[in-house]
């Protein structure tokens, strides 16, 4: 890449299934935060990126353009990208482009999401992200989608219900040290996940993250001109994307084949070669817990089907070899769909900073890679981040 | 779509499903019907477990999103498409109102409750739905009215006349008969204009441009791929955009964004006396104002000027700044978020000398300029040369 | 004015917004302000996907082929995602397959509970490649029968009440011995 | 022509109906609730100063768009519900883009002594009237009945 970009801070709201702030309101608190940590003012930003997931969760059409004010971006190069679920690490990797492009030098990136707007429930929402002809006339529900991806996977590699739910109980409990988290409990048990309520069978409510309000932000500089802001950065090693096909009934849904082909771009870039040696932690999507098993080895950071018993090894905890999903994630801090940055990104900062205080992973991490996951079971989104 | 970017592939003489490295589809999911539009994409672009994204804005900057990639060195080729499929909307003018600030400006048009396709649905007792007070009104006001009172502002702080406004329709339809793309050429005079109705005072119904459906696809490389495909290559030398705030109420009505974002974009391009140095223009003409306004904005009259320069003829093809030859969206047609590739499609044709009828003699540099519509204060500009 | 006073230790150092209950709504504890959009669509269908409904309302499920992929894929569509040519020969589909995946819910479309489980999945159609086929309902089996690889067979409407919907095939059943 | 074939058949089906249809609940915010909860009790608005921009926002924010400095409580101030139009239109067309039954003043109201506006509507409708600058007043419900959003006014009318 042209220029090497750096991070300078960070900043998250509180997730909650629903909060007083407006969504502008949320991503002003969001990005005020990260300015604070970057030490830098408004006018010292060139560009500013916006990303949010569907416009019916916020139920405002165009709602980039009502959030600008929000984010920093009134009078300002302003540009919102979206791509469902995977809005939450690609606005970092849009973030990204401006800066190694050379024409901006500061770079302010905000997620936001205010799911709880939609009324009675997002629920309503998410019926409209099938296809109208093939799949809304047999009224689908979202959990279904993921309940029968679960099921695919499950019965190709003949894993048991209770090695996945562990990964529950492991976020759930990472997610403790997290001021902002929705579902931290920190007595969870394996059985507790497995007693849950059956929602669509495989998928059972604790195995589900809940959808919430939040919003995230983070700010980043050229490599010019980062020795005025900080003198330990972080920078982005590598960034990468990929889709798979609309047509998600016309392919074997047991293995991402998009997130390996993403993070295949992004390894290139970061010049990572052994990924299970150079990568110290990992945070891949978890909505649900089977996607974290699922995206690991999408990731290349295990052989297929092998993930779920990295986490009953232990060799996923915080304290293992290779911790997975150190701040709690998506299934213990919430799910605001694009705001996930905080979780995907922005903790990867503050671990790789050894700013996370009680989140802190031990040793000395230098490699940190985030990924997110979106539309209809075909977006990846994966971005490194490395210290020094 | 898949029609639009299978006649740029073959053009460019590239296999999208091996030279094409990342592609960029600029949409906003109300103008498509889905929660989530970018799933709906990769197949008809080519661009099948490939890096592909979704820019929620108008063409121009799905135009920069590529160059911004190209820039950083990872991309040979990038490709961008925008579509309107606007004929499929049964409720255009209520998903415009869908992006007011809901808190102060939505409600102010009428009714919360659903007013027309069955009604409201049923709420429990407990639920927040039965407000108290609830009004009388049956109709919403459509979203355009904020044209009418943009468009107020224009006409008092420079002085422009209604039949100044009424001139550059007249020019834009008489236009887009030599545009083969076009679809509302009309042959009509400044009286005809002056005489159709005031929708939204002074706003009249030949100020507005009609919707239309359409696709564009662009395909940017960089420099050296570019050559060795053999083409000669139109080159983007600048682009810039920006935003104005969303509130209306502190917004200044005088397209900041367009100031601001040609700044941006001259700059990059090195351009000094934009009047002098640009041959050719497409600038947004979504109400017939908004033209004039815009050519203002980018530096190229002084305030109050553009009006003078519709009526004089200023504007035509064979004139000083020749402006919107294509026809612009009042002779081709507001294609939602395509509109601001269509424009910059318009000034890659007209700098390749491919034309026509419509073709400026001795063209070099060509500027589009796009407005992101009602209600934003968002718009790009690009500069392109050969 | 800003919500969080706490500070934490370590980032993020204060988690600011104002969490709101569904009773702080329902008792009007906050103000908020009520919206419906009205957004109707009709989406033209396309070329390929006009052929399938019009296929379903005469009882067939239609495939199209690619021959420069050598696949047959439904539910078809003009052009091939892999090559990005034209497709070109229709191709009758039997109304059996074997499910690829599927799912027992006890969540109705609106999210609420129910008693009987809805069993739901994909099917993918013989004569397709392998994986092709399209999500829908399965009936005449109970929940603890069904299983992924299981043969089953498309139960349509009668033909008058057809009308070029997926919802023509009103499930799909096993495919026992003998059928 | 891209395709190899088009539908020539005019009885097969070419569009399908449906919708993105949902109902939404927007808490109007922290700086929101604020101000509409001080108008449910009172015939005032309430608005704010950003004290480095020296810009009075009415309705009121929780932060300055320009400078991005967060606005304190003691920069709150209560102001009268009056102003003056700064910009108009007379509507004609509903969101349908069928004739409303009656047109309505549209217009941008400039609230007295903030550098804010208001959304609204006015009451009395003269098609040749030039309203801009003209005084107006806000028309609100009566106490008791209010409901704390913009519904509250009912219109403008004018002084």
């Amino acid at each position: 890449m042209k220029k090497d970009v750096a991070v300078l801070g960070a900043g998250m709201t509180l997730f909650r299934r629903r909060l007083k702030e407006t969504g502008k309101e949320l991503s002003y608190l969001a990005a005020k935060q990260a300015m604070e940590e970057a030490g830098i003012q408004k006018d010292e930003i060139d560009m500013v990126v916006m990303g949010t997931a569907p416009d019916a969760f916020d139920g405002i059409h165009m709602k980039g353009e009502n959030l600008l004010d929000g984010a920093a971006g009134a009078n300002k190069p302003y540009v919102r990208v979206f791509n469902g679920g995977g809005t939450g690490v690609f606005a970092p990797i849009a973030g990204w482009w401006h800066v190694a492009s050379g024409v901006a030098d500061v770079c302010l990136v905000v997620c936001e999401e205010k799911m709880g707007s939609c009324y009675p429930h997002p629920q309503t929402a998410f019926r409209h992200i099938w296809d109208p002809i093939l799949d809304r006339p047999l009224n689908p529900n979202l959990v279904w989608l993921f309940a029968m991806e679960m099921n695919r996977y499950m019965t190709v590699h003949n894993i048991k219900k209770e090695d996945i739910a562990r990964i529950a109980v492991k976020n759930k409990r990472n997610a403790v040290g997290h001021p902002c988290a929705q579902l931290a409990d920190p007595n969870i048990t394996v059985d507790d996940v497995l007693n849950s309520e059956v929602m669509a069978w495989p998928v059972q409510r604790l195995d589900i993250s809940p959808p919430s309000d939040g919003a995230a932000a983070i700010v980043y500089c050229s490599k010019d001109v980062v020795g005025k802001y900080t003198d330990d950065p972080i920078y982005v090693g590598g960034v990468g994307w990929n889709i798979d096909s609309t047509m998600w009934t016309n392919r074997d849904l047991y293995f991402p084949r998009y997130v390996a082909l993403a993070a295949k771009m992004c390894y290139k870039m970061a010049g990572i070669h052994n990924p299970t040696k150079d990568i110290d932690f990992a945070e891949p999507y978890d909505p649900f817990d089977y996607k974290e098993a699922h995206h690991t080895e999408g990731l290349l950071l295990c052989k297929k089907g092998e993930a779920p018993l990295l986490t009953k090894e232990g060799v996923t905890a915080r304290d293992g070899d290779l911790p997975i999903c150190p701040s709690g994630g998506l299934l213990g801090v919430g799910n605001p769909i694009a705001a996930t940055m905080g979780q995907k990104v922005c903790e990867l900062y503050w671990q790789l900073a050894g700013k996370a205080g009680k989140r802190q992973i031990p040793g000395d991490p230098r490699v940190g890679v985030g990924q997110a996951w979106g539309d209809i079971m075909q977006m990846a989104t994966v971005i490194a981040l490395r210290r020094g | 779509m898949y029609e639009a970017c299978n006649k740029a592939y073959v053009d460019a003489g590239i296999d999208p499903r091996k030279d094409v490295g990342s592609f960029i589809t600029c949409a906003e999911d109300y103008w498509e019907g889905f929660s989530i539009f970018d799933e709906f994409v990769p197949d008809q672009i080519g661009a099948l477990l490939r890096p592909c994204c979704t820019v929620c804005g108008d063409g121009l900057y799905g135009l920069g999103t590529a160059y911004m990639q190209i820039m950083t060195e990872v991309f040979d080729v990038v490709a961008v498409e925008a579509h309107s499929k606007v004929s499929d909307l049964l409720t255009y003018g209520d998903i415009v109102l869908h992006a007011f600030d809901p808190v102060y400006e939505k409600p102010v048009s009428g009714p919360v409750e659903r007013p027309w396709y069955g009604g409201s649905p049923e709420y429990s007792e407990q639920d927040p739905k039965p407000l108290i007070g609830a009004t009388d009104e049956k109709q919403r006001v459509h979203p355009y009215f904020l044209a009418g009172l943009e468009m107020q502002h224009y006409l008092k702080t420079t002085g422009t006349t209604e039949e100044q406004c009424a001139s550059v329709v007249v020019k834009n339809k008489k236009n887009a008969y030599a545009n083969p793309y076009a679809d509302y050429e009309l042959n009509i005079d400044v009286e005809d204009v002056m005489k159709s109705e005031y929708l939204f005072k002074p706003v009249k119904k030949y100020d507005i441009a009609p919707n239309v459906d359409g696709a564009i696809c662009f395909v940017l490389a960089d420099d050296k791929t570019a050559k060795d495909l053999g083409i000669e290559p139109i080159y983007l030398e600048g682009f810039g955009w920006c935003s104005e705030t969303p509130w209306l109420s502190t917004r200044g009505f005088d397209a900041l964004y367009a100031k601001k974002a040609a700044r941006m974009a001259y700059k990059m391009a090195g351009i000094t006396s934009p009047k002098k140095e640009l041959d050719v223009i497409e600038v947004d003409d979504r109400f017939s104002y908004k033209e004039l306004q815009h050519i203002e904005a980018l530096g190229l009259a002084k305030p109050g000027e553009a009006g003078f320069m519709a009526e004089n003829g200023d504007l035509e093809i064979k004139g000083e700044l020749p402006t919107n030859p294509s026809g612009g969206s009042l002779g081709v047609g507001n294609s939602l978020e395509a509109t601001g590739l269509q424009k910059a499609l318009e000034i890659v044709t007209q700098l390749r000398g491919h034309a026509g009828k419509r073709q400026v003699p001795e063209v070099e540099k060509g500027l589009a300029q796009a407005w992101r519509g009602i209600p934003s204060g968002s718009g790009a500009v690009a500069v392109f040369g050969r | 004015m800003r919500m969080a006073e706490k500070k934490y230790e370590g980032y993020p150092k204060e988690a600011p917004g104002t969490h709101l209950r569904t009773s702080d709504i329902r008792e009007k504890k906050v103000s908020y302000t009520w919206w419906e959009p009205e957004v109707q669509y009709a989406w033209s269908v396309g070329h390929a996907m006009s052929e399938f409904l019009k296929g379903l309302k005469q009882g067939k499920i239609l495939g199209i082929h690619c021959k420069r992929c050598k696949r047959v894929i439904t539910p078809p569509r003009s052009f091939c995602e892999y090559c990005y040519g034209p497709t070109d020969e229709w191709i009758e589909l039997p109304d059996t397959g074997i499910i690829e995946t599927y799912s027992i819910s006890y969540l109705d479309p609106n999210a609420n509970r129910i008693e009987e489980p809805i069993l739901i999945g994909v099917i993918d159609i013989d004569g397709a490649d392998e994986h092709h086929g399209f999500m829908h309902y399965f009936g005449e089996m109970s929940k603890d029968e069904i299983k992924i690889g299981m043969k089953v067979k498309a139960v349509w409407k009668p033909e008058n009440e057809r009308e070029g919907a997926i919802t023509d095939i009103k499930y799909f059943k096993p495919l026992r011995g003998g059928e | 022509m891209t395709f190899g074939e088009k539908q020539t058949d005019p009885t097969a089906p070419t569009h399908w109906r449906g919708n993105m249809q949902a109902d939404y609940l927007y808490p109007n915010g922290a700086a929101g609730d604020k101000f509409f909860q001080h108008l449910k009790n009172n015939d005032s608005f309430l608005a704010c100063t950003c004290k480095k921009c020296n810009k009075t926002f009415c309705p009121p924010r929780l932060y300055c768009e320009d400078c991005f400095e967060e606005i304190p409580d003691n920069a709150w101030k209560e102001v009268s519900t009056t102003g003056t139009v700064r910009l108009f239109t007379i509507a004609n067309l509903d969101a349908h883009g069928e004739k409303l039954e009656n047109p309505k003043v549209m217009a941008l109201i400039d609230i007295e002594n903030t550098d804010g506006a208001i959304l609204g509507t006015i009451d009395l409708v003269d098609l040749n009237k030039d309203y801009s600058g003209l005084k107006v007043r806000a028309v609100l419900r009566p106490l008791g009945q209010r409901e704390g959003t913009i519904k509250d006014i009912i219109h403008w009318e004018l002084v």
